[in-house]
């Protein structure tokens, strides 16, 4: 009897394992390679827009990849550098504008509803919790700084960021992945400057 | 079109040597011999020619080792070379018993696979059985009837004379 | 992921509420194992077998992990960047200058202020570890009234009422600290006092150095404790005076001495003391001298002096050489003693010298006579209030009563002591890293002590409590900055972490005793000899496991204070190491035997600070398992405690008394020792013709000097395959140096994430220090030597462990390097196994992690090894990845001295130096080609990048010493 | 026709035995239930293999510390349990395999249980080097497989990554020379099963073998092929095994004569196991006709002989020790016999030098019980012989600091005992199920030592 509940547990597990593993099959990755993930930000944040379009430095937000082991997301006060003034699309405000002259009337701030968040944020002085989605095994240590000082551009990693309306992991970030790049870098140098990636195990692992 | 043969059943080892040795001189075509185990000097009896599978076992084992001393060059030496408790980037020494395990594993395998395949044995294959004692006790020669010629009585009292206890003819089928 | 957890939890920081934050976000805590996803762990855990597809395919989704950035990021912090605030230590009353190292909000690591004076870059094993003391889970979090939390408000309202009712009363008020070295809470005290009538501020030190004070009142006019110049003293008499472990003011002391111990004109030192101590293990010759008889010896030293030299006495002579350039220290707690080592410093013109008492020391205040008067009022309850800083009286002190017959009983204990819990408030003071101070150690010199972090709870600094108490209540920054307004330039200052202020005493006090009376002479039997051990200088470091957990640099004991006896006394009473011994002295307390060469036969010695309340919750520190066994005793704490053994003598507590009866108890227990075999001769009936002693350290006397013995040449069999072309690690110990004082044990331990593993992992021989500090006697054992020699891993260019690692996971770095690779490891053991040196440490457990406020200790920067891996020293290659990368970053080459790995930062004796063998003009590769250089077992041609520079001791009488 | 030999000889099969009496008497063990003899054996078998799983199971979970281990020791049972069970092994090929080569055909009557023995010790060794790491749920990373690291391969200079190759290899050609061997016995008895589940299960397993004597004829060439492999191989396992230690710096480790000792010890050990098994086979399964006095008379010598290279070698090593100068290495020495573990090594020497001495003896050969007990003792022998080779050279190394002792825990006892269970109850069920004596071979045998004379 027993044993039977318990062939049964075991076929019900193989079967649900099954049903995942199809499910999954298609963007199948071995362990701990995050490859093409996608999640939602609690903030729509466009990449594109910001970095695509209007041309912003990655460097200008992310001001810790020039000294820092990390890039850091930016805090809230480095969006309202401009988001003080800015509070919507432009068509929005635009069309509020006529409106508002149709109706002979002083036009009134408009505000979306993704600024309406991070304006939340900051008055309530809670940060706004984004998910990550670059990130690396405890054991690695990645250093920003080694890579933006040798010039190393920032989608030479993380893809064309400037395109993403939502940010995608675009590498898989597997050490095999790090290692040759370095191992080409030592080849053909960066921006036709010599440089040394090394490969010594203990430039990542400690 | 379907062949008959004529089988001899032999209760004894030097019978079965005999009568094969004897059949083979009076140029009857063997078949082939049934035995329960291997009987010395039967293959000469039959007049087989040597065995092929030595050359499997010798080439794949040289070509097992020669893949893993690439193996381990490329890899030690060649593709990423770390500096281990400085020994030399390309230790040949240490690379030589991994080399010679693998060549066992390669000529090993190779070999019994081979084996099955030359003698077509399988898992699961069916037994076809001249005889139920065949795997026990009994020896079993079967002779080809190849031409007209082929007279049934008189090979039957040949058999009988080389010591048969039971002579049998029946349809080529009953080989494979 | 560790790494960025810090960022979020900087951020907690910002709002203030790290403590309770801390939860949260240590949902999963670092201590996380080395593998890909939590989810492929759980999947490793699990054993259902049929679910593993579907948790493998769950895996290839990264786990909904937060990023969460400040809301409003504080000027100049950039996530992941340290930053260095000048500090002062606080773990005793020495003041060494600090810079705390802060990561992300969170101070991970203090290192010495190279400018500042007592500190001069390094620090002690027990500042090293007092930053643990932040993240103590056991700190109160609030003020308790009653033993009830209550808030500040209510505290000080009744506090206030009940102090206007004693101040009507009239009634006596007694302020107990230690020695306040800060001025402006000292002002902040006197003015709390001036309210009251009856009102006396007591001063006592748990090591006290009162007779110190004392005579000096009586020879000089003046209670002070002269500054001692050790870098200025070419011969050094030391009577029962620790001065490298735990004397007043070892981390300065050590770096004078050291100083002055670099051949080939080295200071000569003599020890006389009873037990064998840090710095007796140092010194050149050692006299094994009972506590008793020390006052004899000073005497009679004396003697000789007066009659210059004649009686041929060896140390006279030396000393009359050196007059003015000689140093006589005595550190026994009795008057004559004290009478008689002024006297000699006197005749021999030291004072003004190698004694300074123009700028002289304020690091011991303490007056045990006030203290035995407060004692005296408090049994007969004459004590109408009583206000408790910093001290643990009734663990500290013998026979302390009448605490409960107090009108109003204050603490301003951090968290419940012996003395606290039976205070009817407790007004919790800060840790000193989150506080502001201020400490004047030496006269005329001010150290400033900033926060490094909001504090934790909401506790107050004793200075503000004093404050709001004496009507006009004040911010700690306020009060200080008012204290030493216009006295120097405070910005500067509070960057540098002190400041020099104008002397503050008029003219030096003059000479104007005579010469004291005949010593009485030494009570016969067993004098029991209570000492501070330089792993636990005091009971308020009780809580502390990193300190527990420390090798005593001489026993090799941990978790448990011992009884110590020469080999020929313990025979006589039959006993053996582990033992328990019933030491009575007055009191009588039980402590396990240890069995210590070159202790006096007629002296046991027990350290201090053991045996506290603090130390009962380590009852289930360590891995659980079948075989796990407590790390704390019968008692149920670590340790006896041996306070009951101390006795007043003429106003004065004693620490060493004549007359105590050593008796076997028939009870035994194993000691956890990290070393188990003492001597660097192996057995006799074990030893080869020829390897009777291993040549692991060498040690030669003056006259060898210069003589480099000539080692082995071996060729290099590939030359081309490894060329070291960049930089090339290496490290040079100079054994000379070295006095075993393991500060650099723990700052490596605080450095790396080392795990404490507990008494039963010690005891099986599975301590985790990375770097240990192997001890070595020789001589007979009534007259032994001893050498210190600091093992870690030697990073050996053929390093054994690296050829037989199946999985590549240590391999050598380009930069000769011996590294590990945690998430590679398998664990086989074999490294281990094959290391010469067994410098490699394996995780045999998950070592426990559960506290999650102390894990905020651990270092973003290096990772938290899981179990079965293993680990090792890697020269602090964090350290050395930074330094490369922010060089490249200024594009300036690294420069020599740039990077210090966490054991050579924390060395008062500099014995440690590390650098690039590449680079010729570097300090380590100038100690490499040293004539006392040798490498340890060279002759395995393992070629280690650790060079040891041999230990050279002058043991020839003088008259020798010439044609020596 | 069959070899002549003197009629001097006796029989290598004892009574006047035709083929089907030995398909009769092989088959007959199989086919009725096991006695009450056997139950025992397998239930005391199945409850140390418990005990075993238990101890195994709490230490993967808890970790390597509940071994008696520490820094300076870092191996002692396990490792210990590896070399013993690995030497266990080499008896099995090596009667099978090398005295095949030697043409001594006194093995055909235990080599099929030989080789048994073989796979079940290969199998029990093969536990250790996986379950004594840190982390056994990454035991692969010590072999070479594809991957995103770089990619990285692992270290082929490590004696370790040798080992993996060479037990794997091992075990494989192992298995297959033994199943290649049994396959004409499994079409025996398959031929003589009642239809049925049984019979069907042996059709399958037997590969539909029909004595033709074509397949006969490659079948002797593939056999002598895999003997010819098995050979060379067996000496390099151990001797692999042996480099473990001689490639290591540490005093007592480090020495040439490693190989050849290690060969030699193994194989001394092994036999003593059969000789241990088959003298409890023969009289639980009433085989004294096939394995008879003249068998373990044979296996008595060769004890005698290996014997002898192990003392040589134990002789050896002092002497190099004493010959080279060198202190560290002379201190291992004189530390091993007089030392902490001096009983340990007493207890290796007496057993494996003096204890076996007494083969010399006909009359102490003839009498089974003697024998049985001077295996055991020679097997206890053997395994302190790696104990002390471990945990004595590294307990006391070169500083005289991380000297230690070492104590082991119940967990390792239990996991040492387990790995014993594993193997009797691998070998009872053996009996049960498999022809524990070649029949194909001793047929081809029983004439042996029979002039033709009487035969006719």
């Amino acid at each position: 009897m027993k044993s039977r509940i318990l062939s049964i547990v075991l076929g019900l597990g193989v079967a649900f394992s099954l049903m995942l593993l199809a499910s999954r099959a298609a963007m199948f990755h071995l362990p701990g390679n995050h490859q093409d993930y996608e999640p939602v930000q609690p903030i729509a944040y466009s990449h594109r827009l910001h970095a695509g379009e209007l041309q912003m430095q990655c460097q200008y937000c992310h001001f810790g990849a020039e000294s820092s082991r990390h890039a850091g997301i930016p805090p809230a006060n480095v969006c309202m550098n401009c988001h003080r003034t800015v509070t919507a699309p432009l068509g929005a405000v635009r069309a509020e504008d006529e409106l508002a002259q149709k109706e002979k009337r002083a036009p009134r701030p408009v505000v979306s509803a993704e600024l309406r968040k991070l304006y939340d944020a900051v008055e309530s002085g809670r940060p706004v919790a984004w998910t990550r989605v670059h990130s690396l095994p405890d054991f690695v240590y990645f250093d920003h700084r080694a890579h933006v000082n040798a010039s190393v551009a920032c989608q030479q990693c993380h893809g064309p960021v400037e395109t993403m309306e939502r940010v995608r992991q675009v590498s898989d970030l597997s050490m095999g992945w790090c290692v040759n790049c370095h191992r080409e870098a030592n080849r053909t140098g960066i921006a036709g400057r010599r440089v040394n990636a090394s490969t010594n195990c203990s430039t990542c692992h400690y | 079109m379907n062949r008959r043969v004529l089988i001899g059943i032999f209760e004894t080892e030097d019978a079965i040597l005999e009568a094969t040795e004897a059949a083979r001189l009076r140029g009857l075509r063997i078949v082939d011999v049934f035995a329960p185990y291997a009987v010395h000097g039967l293959d000469h009896a039959m007049g087989l020619q040597r065995s092929k599978l030595p050359w499997v076992c010798l080439l794949l084992g040289l070509a097992g080792a020669a893949f893993k001393v690439w193996f381990e060059y490329w890899t030690t030496a060649s593709d990423w070379p770390v500096n281990v408790g400085g020994k030399p980037w390309n230790s040949l020494p240490a690379f030589v018993p991994i080399t010679f395990e693998v060549m066992v594993l390669f000529a090993g395998v190779s070999t019994v696979l081979a084996f099955f395949g030359m003698s077509r044995l399988w898992p699961g294959r069916k037994a076809v059985l001249l005889d139920g004692r065949i795997t026990n006790d009994c020896f079993a020669l079967v002779l080809e009837q190849d031409n007209a010629a082929f007279d049934v009585d008189e090979v039957e009292d040949f058999l009988r004379r080389h010591g048969a206890a039971r002579v049998e003819e029946r349809e080529q089928e009953v080989l494979r | 992921m560790e790494k960025h957890y810090w960022r979020s939890l900087a951020e907690c920081e910002n709002r203030g509420e790290l403590a309770a934050a801390a939860e949260p976000e240590f949902a999963e805590s670092p201590a996380r194992e080395i593998e890909a996803g939590p989810s492929r762990r759980g999947f490793l855990k699990a054993a259902g077998f049929a679910l593993a597809g579907g948790a493998l395919a769950g895996c290839s989704r990264a786990p909904g992990e937060k990023a969460i950035p400040y809301a409003a990021q504080p000027e100049g912090l950039v996530a992941g960047r340290a930053q260095y605030y000048a500090s002062t230590c606080g773990a005793c009353t020495a003041g060494c200058g600090l810079l705390a190292k802060v990561r992300d909000g969170r101070p991970i690591k203090l290192e010495g202020n190279r400018e500042q004076a007592i500190s001069r870059g390094a620090t002690c094993a027990a500042g090293q570890a007092s930053i643990l003391g932040l993240y103590d889970s056991y700190r109160l979090k609030q003020p308790l009234a009653g033993g009830k939390p209550a808030t500040w408000e209510g505290v000080d309202r009744a506090v206030l009422e009940k102090m206007e009712r004693i101040r009507a009363g009239g009634g006596a008020v007694r302020y107990l600290s230690e020695t306040v070295t800060s001025p402006a809470k000292q002002a902040a005290i006197d003015r709390f006092l001036a309210q009251f009538r009856d009102a006396r501020h007591v001063m006592y030190d748990a090591v006290s150095a009162s007779a110190i004070l004392d005579a000096h009142e009586r020879t000089h006019g003046a209670r002070v404790l002269p500054h001692y110049r050790f870098e200025r003293a070419d011969v050094i008499a030391a009577f029962d005076a620790d001065f490298l472990g735990t004397w007043i003011s070892p981390v300065e002391f050590a770096r004078d001495y050291a100083a002055r111990r670099m051949p080939p004109n080295m200071s000569w030192h003599v020890q006389f003391e009873g037990r064998l101590s840090l710095t007796g293990s140092k010194a050149d010759r050692r006299i094994r001298t009972a506590p008793g008889e020390i006052a004899g010896r000073l005497a009679q030293l004396a003697a000789f002096i007066e009659s210059n030299g004649a009686g041929g006495d060896d140390l006279a002579a030396r000393l009359l050489q050196a007059r003015g350039r000689s140093l006589v220290v005595c550190g026994v707690n009795d008057l004559d003693a004290q009478l008689w080592t002024n006297y000699i410093n006197h005749l021999l013109g030291n004072y003004g010298a190698t004694l300074d008492i123009e700028r002289a020391s304020l690091q011991r205040r303490g007056s045990d006579r006030d203290l035995a008067d407060l004692l005296a009022e408090l049994k007969q309850g004459q004590v109408a209030a009583l206000f408790i800083d910093a001290v643990n009286p009734v663990a500290d002190l013998p026979g302390v009563a009448g605490l409960d017959r107090i009108g109003l009983f204050v603490s301003f204990a951090g968290s419940v002591d012996e003395t606290a819990e039976r205070a009817h408030y407790i007004c919790p003071d800060h840790h000193y890293l989150e506080s502001w101070a201020d400490a004047e150690p030496v006269a005329g010199l001010v150290s400033l002590t900033q926060p490094a972090i909001r504090p934790l709870g909401s506790t107050r600094a004793a200075i503000e409590t004093l404050a709001a108490w004496s009507g006009h209540p004040a911010k700690a920054y306020d009060l200080i900055r008012e204290y030493w307004k216009d006295r120097f330039d405070w910005d500067r200052a509070l960057e540098a972490g002190f400041a020099e202020v104008p002397r503050t005493h008029a003219a030096a006090p003059r000479w104007i005793g005579r010469k004291p009376a005949p010593p009485a002479a030494a009570t016969p039997g067993y004098a029991v000899d209570v000492y501070a051990a330089v792993g636990m200088p005091g009971g308020r470091h009780a809580y502390n496991p990193f300190l527990h957990e420390l090798p005593d640099p001489i026993t090799k004991t941990t978790w448990d204070n011992c009884a110590l006896l020469s080999p020929a006394a313990a025979a006589s009473l039959g006993v053996g190491d582990g033992d328990i011994l019933r030491i009575e002295a007055g009191a009588a307390i039980e402590v396990p035997l240890l069995v210590q060469p070159g202790q006096h036969d007629q002296v046991v010695s027990v350290a201090l600070g053991y045996g506290r309340k603090a130390s009962e919750r380590f009852a289930n520190l360590g891995p659980r398992w079948i075989n796990h066994k407590p790390t704390i005793n019968a008692n149920g704490r670590v340790g006896a405690n041996a306070a009951p053994l101390l006795a007043f003598e003429h106003g004065l507590l004693r620490y060493q008394r004549g007359g105590a009866v050593v008796a076997k108890t028939g009870r035994r227990i194993e000691l956890a020792l990290t070393q188990t075999h003492h001597t660097l001769s192996v057995p006799k009936h074990l030893a080869p013709a020829g390897g009777e002693v291993r040549p692991i350290v060498r040690e030669i006397a003056p006259a060898e000097l210069g003589k480099p013995e000539h080692a082995e040449t071996h060729e290099e069999l590939w030359p081309d395959d490894h060329p070291y072309n960049g930089h090339r690690w290496g490290m040079a110990v100079d054994l000379n140096a070295c006095n075993g004082c393991s500060a650099c044990v723990i700052a490596c331990q605080v450095e790396n994430n080392t795990p404490v593993v507990g008494k039963d992992e010690v005891r099986r021989r599975r301590e985790m220090h990375w770097i240990r500090i192997d001890r070595y006697y020789s001589g007979p054992p009534e007259d032994v030597r001893v050498a210190h020699q600091p093992m870690m891993c030697q990073q050996c260019d053929h390093a054994p462990c690296e050829t037989v690692c199946p999985t590549l996971a240590t391999v050598h770095s380009d930069e000769g390097l011996n590294q590990q690779i945690y998430n590679r490891c398998v664990g086989t053991r074999y490294c281990a196994n094959n290391c010469p040196y067994k410098a490699r440490r394996f995780n045999w457990f998950d070592y426990p992690r559960e506290d999650r406020l102390a894990n905020l200790l651990l270092n973003p920067d290096v990772t938290v090894r899981s179990r079965g891996v293993m680990e090792k020293c890697t020269f602090c290659v964090q350290r050395i990845q930074e330094a490369k990368i922010e060089a490249r970053r200024n594009g300036a080459p690294v420069r020599d001295g740039e990077i210090h790995t966490a054991c050579e930062q924390a060395c008062p004796a500099g014995a440690i130096v590390f650098g690039d063998l590449n680079d010729p003009s570097s300090r380590v590769s100038r100690l490499a080609h040293d004539a006392r250089q040798y490498r340890v077992l060279d002759e395995l041609n393992v070629r280690p990048s650790v060079h040891y520079l041999k230990i050279v001791r002058d043991e020839k009488q003088q008259g020798e010493k010439h044609h020596g | 026709m069959a070899e002549v030999c003197s009629p001097l000889r006796p029989a290598l099969i004892a009574g006047d035995k035709k083929p089907a009496g030995v398909t009769e008497d092989i088959c007959r063990a199989l086919l009725r239930p096991p006695s009450a003899l056997w139950w025992g054996g397998f239930s005391v078998a199945f409850s140390l293999l418990l005990a075993g799983v238990a101890a195994v199971s709490y230490q993967i979970a808890t970790g390597v510390g509940t071994w008696g281990l520490n820094t300076t020791v870092g191996w002692a049972f396990d490792i210990t349990n590896f070399v013993f069970w690995v030497g266990i092994g080499h008896a099995g090929t090596l009667i099978s395999a090398i005295l095949f080569l030697f043409r001594q055909k006194w093995r055909t009557s235990v080599n099929r249980s030989a080789e048994a023995m073989t796979l079940f010790a290969v199998m029990c060794a093969g536990i250790f080097p996986i379950i004594h790491t840190g982390r056994p749920w990454l035991a692969y990373w010590l072999f070479p497989y594809p991957n995103f690291r770089g990619p990285l391969w692992i270290n082929f200079r490590s004696p370790l990554a040798w080992d993996c190759f060479a037990i794997s290899t091992y075990f494989l050609i192992s298995a297959m020379f033994w199943y290649i061997g049994l396959i004409p016995d499994l079409a025996t008895i398959r031929d003589r099963l009642q239809p049925g589940l049984r019979q069907r299960v042996f059709a399958i397993l037997s590969f539909g073998w029909n004595g033709s004597y074509r397949v006969w004829q490659h079948y002797e060439v593939l056999y002598l092929l895999l003997a010819g492999l098995a050979t060379p191989l067996v000496i390099s396992v151990h001797t692999i095994v042996s480099w473990d230690f001689a490639t290591a710096v540490i005093p007592g480790w480090h020495a040439t004569i490693f190989p050849p000792y290690f060969v030699a010890g193994a194989i001394f050990s092994g036999i003593a196991m059969v000789l241990t098994l088959m003298i409890v086979a023969r009289k639980a399964m009433g085989l004294e006709d096939y394995i008879t006095h003249r068998h373990v008379d044979a296996m008595c010598k060769l004890l005698l002989l290996t014997s002898g290279i192990v003392a040589l070698a134990y002789a050896t090593e002092f002497f190099t020790a004493f010959y080279s100068g060198n202190t560290y290495e002379q201190f291992v020495f004189l530390n091993r016999a007089r030392g902490p573990f001096a009983w340990a090594y007493w207890t290796m020497v007496g057993c494996n030098v003096f204890v076996p001495q007494l083969l010399w003896f006909r009359s102490v050969r003839r009498r089974l019980a003697i024998v049985f007990v001077l295996c055991i003792l020679i097997n206890v022998g053997m395994w302190f012989e790696r104990f002390v080779i471990i945990v004595t050279s590294l307990h006391r190394d070169f500083l005289p600091s991380n000297w230690a002792g070492y104590q082991p825990t119940i967990v390792e006892v239990a996991t040492l005992l387990g790995s014993f269970g594993l193997f009797f109850t691998c070998f009872l069920v053996f009996c049960r199920v498999l022809p524990v004596i070649a029949m194909g071979e001793v047929k081809a045998v029983l004439r042996h030592g029979k002039s033709h004379g009487e035969q006719a």
